[in-house]
């Protein structure tokens, strides 16, 4: 059917994939098929599993919720998970829109450049530091309460509360949520805007009805990263909740380690998981939908 | 038209202040992180005195010098072996269409959509599952068993850095005038001459990108590290990790501030060596003409 | 069995990629574990069946540096040390098999499941000649009655640290963490399943160990209204806390208090009237120890007088080597007694073992917990 | 005798879509040949399987003789002139121009003399340590023709080159590249949309429609001689109409049109009745100023209204809608200094149509 020279081209763009792919397919797709697995079996006594098909890890991932008085189950604590992430999203997305259209409106590359490397540092610096960091300004004896003080104001607690997990989680997404923004702003023609605007439209139409339409796809794609990257955050709720602000991910690890019951585990992993992939489902048919 | 001037010099002034405390935002915790790497006392927020103390005694911390060495060790190696694969698997993806093309941009998306603590999870109970099996097969016993260990961080390493870095060069390469290969091979040349005569030159900052990317994921990875470490394999991010946990050590704004230090260096670097390649292909005046 | 056919179809899918892995690896020199007839001399044992290097697990912060540097000094054997930070980490390396390590030190209860679970081997008696320097009230705990798979390498308890200066009276009772606590947001709980749920249990009269499941049900209610005064639950920072004036009081451990006292001198330790914990951790050998001699040898250089010494020095629990006992200094004893750290016979009275039964009753306990809020 | 560049039954399909149509086309050496054609006619696809860049789906190629079906890209004496020009971003014009010469390990001053010449060639010499970013595209569009030529190719393929310059640059082009061949003496390929292009420049013109090859002749012969309704039109402006033979005398033919007869030359052997299509092109068509219906000659011509008239610069067409017919015929004069051509013919007036037996072409519908 097809040409020698075609089959040639075909095997070698195979060859090219095929490492990369099984890399994953080995590191990513088997073992997390065999989260799927374990989901669907037994805990054993000290960790592990015993091969024993059963489905009582989602039955009481259900069910935690029906007995929970003073206390979440999963799903609360899942459906919390959610609803936090989309709303850093949102803080996100406020905070870093003005950012990348400011930086796409110098006018000299090295204005543009400059401002670039300015958020792409905290980028390129370990998250884990970057939080540590957060943490040390903001103890009970920290700098922020030290220049509180030093200005006659009352000190404050900051850490350990939900509130410094959302701060944390803003914090952590900002440059992911900026550097997709800024890729789509520059590509805007100003013309277009100009246009509508010659059309009659006030700022915030133009905003709404060019602008927004304009951008949306680096605007999908960094609130699909946000979110995928916040909704499973265990570093920003340990850190700096101390157990007081636990998302999904801190529980995960709980039924791995203390509670020593990898089916359990399992059970919310998949659940997790299957919520992102639906996100970036939906956020790939929005950017194709755009492109079209 | 002054209107028109005074109303864009206003917009601008708002887009810069938001930006402007984004910004700040983003650094004031780094900011006081580096400034009390330099701070005498122990703890607390108040200044006591300069010292370099912390800095002093990085060198003779045996633990934290080996946590730095492996962590150098995976970067070192992950990132040069996950940017060719990475390479690879953009030009296979984007060198046409395939059957199946659809599932394995799923599963490539797997590493980026999956929560990092499912990803640690599942590599370690695959992992060990594997090497149980491995050392069955090849007969090893407990003193020459294949274990967790710097090899299965680098794996998992190479796996999540290829699957990032992969979306940075795919996207430099579907920028790429298809033409420009197609020129190359009209002009004589073969599919491998054509990549690094003509491909690689085109897309040399995606493929930069990759690698820094690639770099400081690796640099800075700790949720799937931690699953997967063995024995004298402890990486710098699971080091501060667990001395955040336990007592106060001031050398830790050290390091961070050393990594803070080392990310700006090399991203500063890589910048300089993208303007100076492109300040090449600039026509001095006085060049005499090829050949002349 | 199909489940089987699913496992060995993903190890072949994976074989290859770890097989390429191993031959990157670099530890393949440990020698052989031999329990040999010759009993051990001197402090480095048979230098002819002694390995080069050791891994050994232990908690972070938990021995002197120096012994390690010293023991490597001495013997030649370069022992790399990896840290945990709770049992559960330390099981679940072990479970995975083949972790490398050949030394590691569980808590008791622990300790107990690893024995149970077959991951543990037995210790040579006779390669660790300093094993008679133990104090026999030491010995012979529920875990491991005749030590046959461990031998204590430090113990203490589990108790309230607080800052003297916040305290006007000094707390006694584990209501000034619980249900009477004055100092919210400048409070910590243990982050740990055994030692947040058992101090409820015991502060609502139940055993530490209890399984009354109406004494759990109290317990996780209890922990719920305290979690929304405490500032965290925290096994890790609350010794800088507690240094730093972070926090004012806590759930911690005896050791704990002490360190925190080093830095600043007002944190004192009590073992509240309810009662308290009194725990050990051991030396255990993994059974699948790459090299379990070397082990024995670290283990009873570690049960060496001045090299425990060194290390209660620098830890701040209790000893229970009777030999080292004698060469502690007087700073050590001085920090220990002047802090309410020093368990004397009027407070051993109210401790009890850290014992569990039923992992699962504590887990689901404490998952309502860290779900809660 | 056989020509430079032979396809035979060359069939090629993206999915189950037909891009080329079994097509046999045969290329003489030395020719300058156009494929003209509307945008996905498969004329683009043709040069690329020429280059060796898409693969047949059936059928062979050869060049000179040797069948080059199955040759990679790079094994073929062909190079091409890319629609975007494809230019080596990070390469130098000389750089660029050298990549072909220095893939065949040439040897440093025969490089130099080469990218020197074929320079000279485009007029291009003072640009050689330029960067393609740093050119305009007209320049850019003659280092890519320098780079392509500078290797001597049998052939040289062109798609549609042109088509990104202005239309000043573009009709600057035309005469350079027709030099170019000239210089040359190498066989040129060039695809474009332009009917303009390909007759100004073409030994031969192939018209190409849905995949086919509807007609291949010289230029003046496709102008006066369009063989299909489709070429009529594409090629040059024409006034198709409807029509019946009236009348067949010898190799002569009168021909009904709306309300009226016209003469006609054709070689058909057309019986009355018949239904056909006429092909005139606009400027051989003359109006008469029709006073009242009176007609003169054998053949009245048929009458109509002026609809529309447009001052087109050098020229002005008239649009004539037929009487008793809605087919419209546009009509076109030379302007003369400035002044219409029709006179003071105005939007309204009733005109008369007449035509030269040689200007109309009758086409079987």
């Amino acid at each position: 059917m097809s040409s020698p020279l075609e089959r040639r081209e075909k095997r070698l763009l195979l060859a090219l994939r095929s490492p990369g792919v099984l890399l994953v397919v080995a590191l990513y797709l088997i073992p997390m098929s065999l989260v799927v697995a374990y989901s669907f079996l037994s805990p054993a006594p000290a960790g592990g599993v015993r091969w024993q098909w059963t489905l009582d890890s989602y039955r009481e991932l259900l069910r935690a919720d029906e007995r929970a008085s003073l206390y979440n189950g999963y799903v609360t604590l899942l459906w919390r998970s959610v609803w936090w992430s989309a709303c850093a999203t949102v803080v996100t997305l406020v905070l870093s829109l003005p950012l990348a259209v400011f930086i796409a409106g110098r006018r000299t590359t090295f204005a543009k450049n400059a401002l670039l490397v300015a958020v792409v540092v905290p980028f390129w610096t370990s998250m884990l530091v970057r939080i540590y960091a957060v943490r040390f300004l903001l103890a009970n004896n920290g700098p922020i309460n030290g220049w509180l003080d030093l200005f006659g104001l009352e000190r404050r607690v900051f850490l350990n509360s939900p509130g410094i997990v959302f701060v944390g989680l803003v914090y952590t997404a900002l440059p992911f949520m900026v550097l997709p923004l800024y890729a789509a702003v520059e590509r805007v023609d100003r013309n277009v805007l100009s246009a509508a605007r010659d059309l009659g439209a006030n700022a915030v139409q133009v905003f709404f009805t060019a602008f927004i339409p304009l951008v949306r796809v680096g605007l999908v794609a960094g609130c699909m990263l946000v979110f995928v990257l916040s909704v499973s955050q265990y570093l920003v709720p340990t850190l700096l909740g101390g157990g007081k602000a636990n998302m999904i991910a801190n529980v995960i690890e709980n039924q791995f380690g203390e509670a020593q019951n990898w089916p359990m585990g399992s059970a919310i992993a998949v659940t997790l998981v299957a919520l992102s992939l639906m996100g970036t489902l939906w956020s790939v048919r929005i950017n194709s939908e755009a492109r079209s | 038209m002054t209107t028109a001037r005074t109303r864009r010099l206003a917009s601008t002034w708002t887009l810069g202040s938001i930006s402007a405390v984004a910004l700040f935002m983003l650094y004031l915790p780094v900011a006081v992180l580096v400034v009390f790497s330099f701070n005498s006392a122990r703890t607390g927020a108040v200044w006591e005195s300069f010292t370099l103390d912390w800095y002093r005694s990085i060198p003779d911390d045996r633990q934290l010098m080996r946590a730095i060495s492996n962590s150098l060790w995976i970067a070192l190696i992950a990132t040069p072996v996950s940017t060719v694969l990475a390479t690879m698997l953009a030009l296979g993806m984007e060198g046409g269409r395939f059957r199946g093309k659809r599932s394995t941009e799923q599963v490539l998306n797997l590493p980026i959509v999956a929560p990092e603590i499912i990803t640690g999870v599942s590599l370690l109970a695959a992992m060990s599952l594997a090497l149980r099996f491995l050392n069955d097969v090849l007969g090893r016993g407990n003193a020459d068993a294949i274990r967790f260990g710097r090899p299965t961080i680098l794996l998992a390493h190479i796996a999540f850095d290829t699957a990032f870095a992969t979306l940075i060069v795919r996207a430099s390469l579907r920028n790429l005038d298809p033409a420009l290969a197609e020129a190359s091979l009209d002009l004589g040349a073969t599919r491998w001459q054509t990549f690094w005569r003509v491909i690689l030159p085109a897309i040399r900052p995606g493929v930069l990108g990759g690698a820094l990317m690639a770099l400081t994921l690796s640099i800075d990875n700790f949720v799937i590290t931690f699953f997967v470490t063995g024995p004298g394999s402890t990486t710098l991010p699971i080091e501060i990790y667990a001395r955040l946990r336990r007592t106060i050590s001031p050398s830790i704004n050290a390091v961070a501030t050393l990594i803070f230090a080392a990310s700006i260096v090399v991203l500063v670097a890589a910048l300089f060596a993208q303007a100076l390649g492109s300040a090449k292909r600039k026509p001095s005046a006085e060049a005499p003409v090829q050949g002349g | 069995m199909s489940s089987h056919r699913v496992i060995k179809a993903v190890l072949l899918a994976i074989a290859p990629v770890l097989l390429i892995a191993s031959c990157a690896n670099d530890d393949g020199d440990a020698d052989g574990a031999g329990s040999g007839d010759a009993p051990v001399t001197g402090r480095c044992g048979d230098e002819s069946k002694l390995g080069d290097s050791l891994n050994f697990y232990n908690w972070a912060d938990y021995i002197d540096p120096e012994v390690l540097t010293d023991f490597e000094a001495e013997c030649g054997v370069a022992v790399t040390m990896d840290t945990y930070t709770s049992n559960q980490e330390l099981i679940a390396k072990l479970q995975a098999g083949n972790s490398g390590y050949s030394l590691v030190i569980p808590t008791d209860y622990a300790a107990e499941q690893i024995i149970q679970s077959g991951l543990a081997q037995k210790l040579d008696k006779s390669q660790i000649p300093n094993a008679k320097n133990i104090d026999p009230n030491q010995l012979g705990f529920y875990y491991d009655p005749a030590n046959e798979y461990s031998l204590p390498y430090q113990y203490s308890t589990t108790g309230i640290a607080y800052n003297q200066t916040a305290f006007d009276t000094p707390p006694t009772s584990w209501s000034a963490i619980f249900d009477k606590n004055e100092h919210c947001n400048k409070s910590s709980i243990l982050d740990d399943q055994y030692e947040a749920v058992g101090a409820a249990l015991v502060y609502l009269g139940y055993e530490f160990s209890s399984e009354d499941p109406e004494g759990h049900a109290k317990a996780r209610d209890l922990l719920i209204e305290a979690k929304k005064c405490i500032s965290a639950f925290d096994s890790a920072n609350f010794i800088g806390n507690l240094a730093s004036g972070e926090v004012v009081i806590a759930e911690a451990w005896g050791f704990a208090a002490g360190i925190a006292r080093l830095d600043n001198p007002d944190v004192k330790f009590v073992v509240p009237d309810e009662g308290g914990i009194m725990w050990q951790d051991n030396f255990m050998i993994p059974s699948d120890a790459p090299d379990a001699y070397t082990a024995h040898v670290l283990i009873n250089y570690m049960l060496e007088a001045d090299v425990g010494a060194k290390i209660t020095e620098f830890i701040l629990g209790f000893t229970p080597n009777l030999e080292a006992a004698k060469l502690l200094s007087d700073e050590y004893t001085a920090l220990i007694e002047d802090g309410g750290i020093a368990v004397d016979d009027e407070v051993r009275k109210r401790l009890t073992p850290s014992e569990h039964g039923s992992s699962e009753l504590f887990s689901s306990t404490w998952n309502a917990v860290v779900t809660s809020g | 005798m056989q020509g430079l560049v032979e396809l035979r039954n060359v069939t090629k399909r993206f999915g189950s879509h037909v891009v080329v149509d079994a097509m046999d086309l045969r290329i003489e050496g030395g020719e300058f040949l156009s494929l003209l054609g509307p945008s996905g006619c498969g004329k683009s696809t043709t040069l690329r399987m020429i280059a060796g860049l898409e693969q047949p789906s059936e059928g062979r190629l050869s060049l000179d003789g040797a069948d080059i079906t199955d040759l990679p890209p790079h094994k073929r004496a062909v190079n091409t002139v890319f629609q975007s020009y494809a230019l080596f971003p990070h390469l130098s014009v000389s750089d660029n121009i050298a990549y072909a010469l220095r893939l065949r390990r040439a040897g440093r001053t025969e490089i130099a003399a080469q990218v020197r010449d074929a320079l000279e060639m485009v007029r291009m010499g003072d640009h050689a340590d330029y960067f393609p970013r740093q050119i305009s595209g007209g320049q850019q569009q003659r280092v890519a023709l320098a780079r392509a030529i500078v290797a001597r190719p049998r052939v040289l393929l062109l798609d549609e080159p042109l088509s990104a310059l202005d239309l000043k640059l573009r009709q600057a082009m035309r005469l350079e590249l027709k030099r170019i061949h000239r210089q040359l003496g190498i066989t040129f390929v060039f695809v474009t949309h332009d009917q303009g292009e390909a007759l100004t420049m073409s030994d031969r013109v192939a018209v190409m429609h849905e995949g086919r090859v509807l007609q291949l002749d010289r230029p003046e012969e496709l102008y006066e001689r369009p063989a299909s309704r489709f070429v009529a039109s594409f090629i040059g402006d024409a006034n198709l109409l409807n029509a019946v033979v009236a009348r067949a005398e010898g190799d002569c033919v009168t021909v009904k049109v709306g309300n009226g007869e016209l003469p006609a030359k054709c070689k058909l052997s057309a019986t009355t009745g018949t239904a056909i299509t006429l092909s005139v092109r606009p400027q051989r068509v003359k109006l008469l100023q029709s006073s009242g219906g009176a007609a003169t000659g054998a053949a009245a011509g048929p009458t109509g209204v002026v609809v529309e008239m447009t001052f087109l610069g050098d020229a002005t067409s008239a649009v004539v809608r037929l009487d008793g017919s809605d087919q419209q015929v546009t009509a076109v004069r030379l302007n003369v200094e400035g002044v219409s051509a029709f006179g003071d013919l105005r939007i309204g007036d009733s005109v008369q149509l007449a035509c030269e037996p040689t200007a109309v072409h009758v086409l079987v519908r």
